[in-house]
């Protein structure tokens, strides 16, 4: 009888567990991709150069982003990659930029800012609103 | 000798015609209207593919109240209710494809529990009349779920996504798009034969819930079922909780058709929020009748032969009785036409049926009966 | 009368069939006994450019009468057109839910066809995805211009009446909330009304009774200025006969049409060379409201919003088809439908979703109010408070 | 004391008296809720003239054991046949409705006969198959509204000009006949429909009388012991029969009176729930699936429809939202389910 119990429980548990990792590798985030000034810390990036933008592998958007645009980009689970290649008239330039970054199950809807990216800093994510 | 003879009077080609005239029927129409219906070859079968894999599993969450005789389970209108809340909240929470779907389940599945055993105590009272029981079961549980839905979520249980709560900041807008799940088990492996698109995944979870009907009906459980559902008395004499194993079987009923609503919404990709779930339980049972099906036996074979043959002429009937009569309308008039009178029709000759075999026994223990008086009376004249 | 037609029709498919339409347009609506004007409206174009099964250019299919249940059907109606290798443009009028999975699919497997809805019951957001061009009525505009009116006419009370299912219809939630706060700024009194859903247990005939009773008690304790609105057809009927009766104000029906309503409710009857031709059919309308004591409280819309969309947006595609008309410009929509309402003043608005984003696949019309024994009520030119278009947002 | 209390609540059964003093309870809010009691009676006293014989029209079935009819559309239908078919030869006033009468009991003895011989041959299935003859009926008539050759313009579409319209005014035909005839007034809101309730009161004590003639007896047996009828040299099937076409003609009267009250003549998919109503209304009344009682039909057909009319507008105005449809619906079909389950629990 007592082992039944503790069958029973612990499934229960289990599937509480699977429940939860379901919960953060199928979530969805809104990411929202910024090439625009931002002053963060006191530090101010500027938006000056257009980026083709890759998010998980996937390309965002038909053409580079210009700077003082935004586009936005669906991803799934917590971790995630970018990458970045410049590009000037037309034509990428330079070496690609990538950076990992995590995702946590709370935020639906963050920014990332291109320039704050391109420029190395760390503070390159917040969220939206 | 003579005796045995006579015994075996029963007709084999009218009874196989007895026992299959509606997949008969439905074949003999679907040749008729599907050349006349102008659809493509590729297209139709295209769609009947489609239709096999969005609708198998929910008619397969009919077969195990059939086992337990309580006949056709009109309550997996409950179960599918269950599967839409689970789809609701994920789609609130945002959760994606694979895992959403797994989610989704999940959620529903102890709603879906409780469901079912509310469903199987109420089914135990309406002992002989279950299935208008169960019928009516919906339209009541209905209110229950609109009450949940349209007044509950954004008031007492939490709705952050504002393109599915109403502005006026409480209830679930009439129309939920199921973007972010939309067929993503359908495209985990997707074969491409010839323009015909077969979802793999899906399959494979279809036979799955196959292989577990069949492991079912061996297990210590699935033989009480078949026992109670023989003969009760002697179920309960053998020493088998009659009520507790019809429950169980409304409860497994229940679960299934919550996954199978959950499977056929995200093939679909929209759900409307207060009206998918109503006609499911008429369909589904209409399906299984036509594939041969009858009240208290009803196999596996049945739910594939069902599906196919009853969403074929759903798929070219009204087209074909747009051609027939020439106005768009009135072939589809006719499409309802079919689907009720049919169900109609199956159901009373599968009533007959049953009547002309108790007949059937009945003169056979009776011949029977005679005979062995006979034999008695010679061989007690050789005594 | 009726041959010459035949013989007429007969000449015009037998001219078209010697040069077959070189496309096909598939128009999808509710049947005769949900949405009669969508289906004449389809009947009309099949009259002007011939059915395609006879080498003509339109094809058109129904979608069932309970579709809210069978949206299996519904999107299977509507995919089954894009099985017409010919097929260029899809029309669906009203464009009940699977409508949107319907396009979905079809956008699929053949990018190539046009596709278009009216009168959408799922949500705006959903179809401004995949649809091409989507026309509804402007219930934001009208949610303001329908008390406007019935206050010029001097109604003082304005009484809503709906039920849990179509109040989940985000545009018709929204529309309710804006007559709430016009009704307040109008200094009117504002009253709410729940009534049986027809397509519940107790059907149609349940619900349409409740009307019928309902509305002598609330006359009586609201006085007889009250301006009724419905959301429902269904109720719209009886309530059209309970007014034109007692008293009362109906200014127009949610989806207006002379043929919405009155002709069951008063009796009206139309001769052979009446069907069909709508200034006639107002006409006859009007003498018969105007019979019933009805003038100057009851309106209508002198062109149903039904037909004219059904009819409209398929000679729209045609056009755009054709290379005479541009798919988004809404002089050239617009245009389409004068084709099919000459005389009557229409006005309209792109959609602003929720973002704020101003969606301009997304066509919000509505046409002037046309009182019984009054006349146009000139609401086409009425400037909507902006105001309003922020409600629900 | 107790048990005296006991017995009476048993005698009328809880829910029956759960019901009413929620019926009475809204009578007393009623008031202070801004709904007028006089006109709410008025309602409901029209509403119990109007579908009292529908309700009724279940009786005859229930007593010779073939269930509850949820197949009760297809007597609906044959009264839809009279109807329109006494306004196409446009017979007005009285003669009107007599005819409207007459043709509809010819379709109702050829349906019900019809349906009598299917539901003989499903016995012990007959709810669940009739369920899906009422719906198969619907939409078979649904094709025939539009393709039978009615020519009267005041029932036919209005643009088309041909089949017929979802709706058709019995205005100028037999609009009221019988609300009107003998009617009169209670103070200012009150109107008695004295013919249709007369009607009423009519088939009511036709179907009592007949149940004490002996063929009457001779259904009741059948339905309570069929292998005991056999065994009396009654034949069973006919019987059954029988009580089929009565159950189908009274709905057929039923729908009639429904109409002339009404004042519209509803066709298409408007028959398609009305059993459901009936259903609830009888179950409501304290009958059984398998027992039932003269009582039962008018105290179910009064509940019914006074809940039908008092909840939604005592509810809206309590509580000034849409929800108090969402009640109704689970009021009215809880009842259906209790009902249903009920029987069992008392053999048992």
């Amino acid at each position: 009888m007592k082992k039944k119990l503790i069958i029973r429980t612990s499934l229960i548990v289990l599937l509480i567990i699977l429940g939860i990792i379901l919960f953060v590798i199928g979530k969805q985030h809104k990411v929202l991709l910024d090439n625009r000034d931002l002053t963060i810390d006191g530090v101010t990036y500027t938006a000056e150069a257009a980026y083709e933008i890759w998010v998980d592998g996937e390309k965002v958007g038909r053409t580079a982003l210009n700077p003082g645009r935004r586009n936005v980009a669906y991803v799934v689970g917590p971790s995630h990659e970018i990458e970045l290649r410049e590009v000037k008239n037309g034509k990428p330039t330079g070496d690609s930029i990538v950076k990992k970054f995590r995702l946590s199950v709370k935020q639906s809807e963050v920014i990332i800012n291109i320039p704050a990216l391109a420029a190395g800093s760390d503070s390159f994510l917040y969220e939206a609103d | 000798m003579k005796n045995q003879d006579s015994l075996k009077t029963v007709n084999p080609v009218k009874q196989f015609f007895i026992n299959y005239a509606v997949p008969i029927l439905f074949i003999i129409m679907i040749v008729f209207a599907a050349p006349m219906s102008g659809l493509s070859p590729v297209f139709l079968i295209n769609e009947v593919m489609t239709r096999l894999t969005r609708n198998s599993f929910l008619i397969l969450s009919l077969l195990i109240p059939v086992l337990a005789g309580m006949g056709m389970n009109f309550g997996i209108v409950m179960g599918a209710m269950a599967g839409q809340i689970g789809l609701i909240l994920i789609t609130d929470w945002q959760i994606v494809g694979v895992p959403g779907i797994l989610l989704a389940m999940l959620i529903s599945t102890p709603i879906a529990i409780v469901f079912g055993y509310f469903t199987g105590i109420v089914l135990n009272k309406a002992r002989g009349r279950e299935m208008v029981t169960g019928m009516m079961l919906g339209y009541f549980m209905n209110g229950i779920y609109q009450l949940l839905v349209l007044y509950g979520m954004g008031k007492i249980i939490p709705i952050r996504d504002k393109s599915i709560l109403l502005s006026r900041g409480y209830g679930i807008r009439n129309a939920i798009s199921l973007d972010g799940i939309r067929q993503s088990l359908d495209n985990v492996i997707k074969l491409d034969i010839m323009g015909i698109q077969i979802p793999l995944v899906t399959l494979a979870v279809i036979a799955l819930n196959c292989l577990f009907i069949i492991w079912f009906r061996k297990t210590k459980l699935g033989q009480d079922m078949r026992t109670v559902g023989q003969d009760m008395e002697v179920a309960r004499m053998a020493g088998i909780d009659v009520e507790k194993t019809r429950i169980i079987s409304i409860i497994i009923s229940t679960v299934l058709a919550a996954y199978g609503m959950i499977i056929y919404l995200q093939n679909i990709g929209t759900i409307n929020t207060y009206n998918s779930h109503e006609q499911i339980g008429f369909f589904a049972v209409a399906a299984l009748l036509v594939g041969g099906a009858s009240v208290s036996r009803a196999s596996i074979l049945n739910v594939f032969i069902g599906v196919v043959l009853f969403h074929t002429v759903f798929i070219v009937s009204p087209r074909a009785g747009k051609e027939l009569i020439g106005s768009a309308q009135l072939g589809e008039y006719f499409r309802v036409f079919i689907t009720y009178g049919v169900i109609a029709f199956s159901l009373a000759l599968y009533a007959w049926r049953n009547r002309i075999e108790a007949e059937n026994e009945r003169k056979k223990a009776m011949m029977l009966r005679r005979a062995s008086l006979q034999n008695e009376a010679e061989e007690g004249g050789n005594l | 009368m009726r041959k010459f037609f035949v013989t007429l029709l007969l000449i015009l498919v037998l001219s078209i069939s010697v040069v077959a339409a070189d496309f096909h347009i598939g128009i999808v609506t509710g049947t005769v006994s949900q949405s009669e004007d969508d289906l004449r409206g389809a009947e009309e174009m099949i009259k002007r450019y011939g059915d395609s099964s006879n080498g003509g250019m339109i094809t058109h299919v129904t979608y069932p009468d309970n579709f809210m249940q069978e949206q299996e059907t519904t999107i299977i109606q509507i995919t089954a057109l894009a099985d017409d290798p010919l097929m260029k443009a899809i029309i669906v009028n009203q464009a009940v839910p699977g409508t949107v999975e319907a396009f979905r699919r079809i956008r699929e497997v053949r990018p190539d066809i046009l596709l278009l809805a009216g009168s959408p019951h799922e949500d705006p957001e959903m179809l401004v995805d995949v649809a091409d061009l989507t026309v509804n009525p402007d219930n934001v505009a009208r949610g303001y211009l329908i008390v406007r009116a019935a206050k010029e006419l001097g109604a003082d009370t304005f009484m809503h009446i709906s039920f849990p299912r179509h109040m989940s219809y985000e545009l018709l939630s929204r529309r309710r909330d804006i007559m709430k706060e016009a009704a307040n700024d109008l200094g009117m009194k504002y009253v709410e009304m729940g009534s049986p859903d027809p397509l519940s247990d107790i059907g149609l005939a349940g619900a349409q009774q409740f009307i019928l009773e309902k509305v002598p008690a609330w006359l009586e304790q609201y006085g007889k200025n009250v301006a009724f609105f419905c959301t429902n057809d269904a109720h719209t009927e009886p309530l059209l006969k309970r007014v034109a009766e007692l008293g009362g104000y109906f200014i127009e029906a949610d989806l207006p049409s002379p043929t919405m309503g009155y002709p069951g409710a008063l009796g009206i009857d139309f001769t052979q060379d009446e069907q069909g031709d709508w200034p006639k059919i107002l006409a006859k309308v009007e003498e018969a409201v105007v019979d019933a004591g009805g003038a100057g409280r009851m309106g209508t819309w002198a062109y149903s919003f039904g037909f004219s969309t059904s009819a409209a947006l398929a000679e729209h595609a045609k056009r755009v088809l054709e290379g005479k008309a541009d798919l988004w410009n809404m002089d050239d929509l617009m245009a389409a439908y004068e084709e099919f309402t000459p005389g009557a003043g229409w006005n309209g608005s792109y959609y602003v979703d929720a973002d704020g984003i101003e969606r301009d696949n997304f066509v919000l019309i509505y046409q002037d109010t046309y009182i019984f024994g009054k006349g146009y009520m000139g609401m086409t030119d009425i400037e909507v408070p902006a105001k309003y278009f922020e409600i629900g947002q | 004391m107790n048990e005296r209390l006991k017995g009476i609540i048993e005698n009328i059964g809880l829910p029956r008296l759960l019901i009413a003093s929620f019926l009475l309870l809204l009578f007393i809010i009623a008031p202070f809720v801004g709904v007028r009691v006089d006109t709410s009676i008025n309602d409901v006293i029209a509403r119990f003239a109007m579908n009292g014989i529908l309700v009724l029209s279940l009786f005859p079935m229930i007593k010779s054991g073939c269930g509850l009819n949820f197949g009760l559309q297809l007597g609906v239908i044959a009264g839809l046949l009279g109807a329109v078919i006494s306004l196409e030869m446009k017979v007005t006033g009285f003669a009107g409705f007599v005819l409207a009468i007459i043709i509809s009991i010819v379709f109702a003895i050829i349906f019900g006969y019809l349906y009598g011989l299917l539901l003989n041959k499903v016995k012990g299935e007959e709810m669940v198959v009739a369920t899906y003859v009422g719906f198969s009926a619907v939409s078979f008539m649904s094709i025939m509204w539009l393709l039978l050759p009615f020519k009267n313009p005041d029932m036919i579409w209005a643009y088309g000009g041909e089949g017929l319209r979802t709706t058709i005014s019995t205005e100028g035909y037999w609009h009221h006949i019988l609300n009107d005839f003998l009617s009169f007034q209670i103070g200012s809101h009150i109107t008695i429909p004295t013919g249709a309730l007369l009607f009423f009161a009519l088939l009511c004590l036709i179907v009592w009388a007949f149940f004490r003639t002996k063929a009457g007896t001779a259904m009741e047996a059948v339905g309570s012991n069929p292998d005991y009828a056999r065994s009396c040299g009654i034949d069973v099937d006919r019987v059954r029969i029988q009580s089929v076409i009565f159950s189908t003609i009274i709905a057929a009267l039923g729908i009639l009176v429904y109409q002339q009250s009404f004042g519209f003549i509803q066709l298409y998919n408007a028959p398609l729930m009305m059993a459901f109503p009936a259903i609830a209304a009888i179950l409501l009344g304290g009958a059984s699936v398998t027992k039932v009682k003269m009582w039962n039909v008018l105290l179910g057909a009064l509940l019914f429809q006074g809940i039908l009319t008092m909840t939604p507008s005592v509810i809206n105005n309590l509580i000034k939202s849409d929800m108090s449809e969402t009640i109704r619906i689970i009021i009215s079909n809880g009842m259906i389910v209790y009902a249903l389950t009920r029987r069992m629990k008392v053999r048992s």
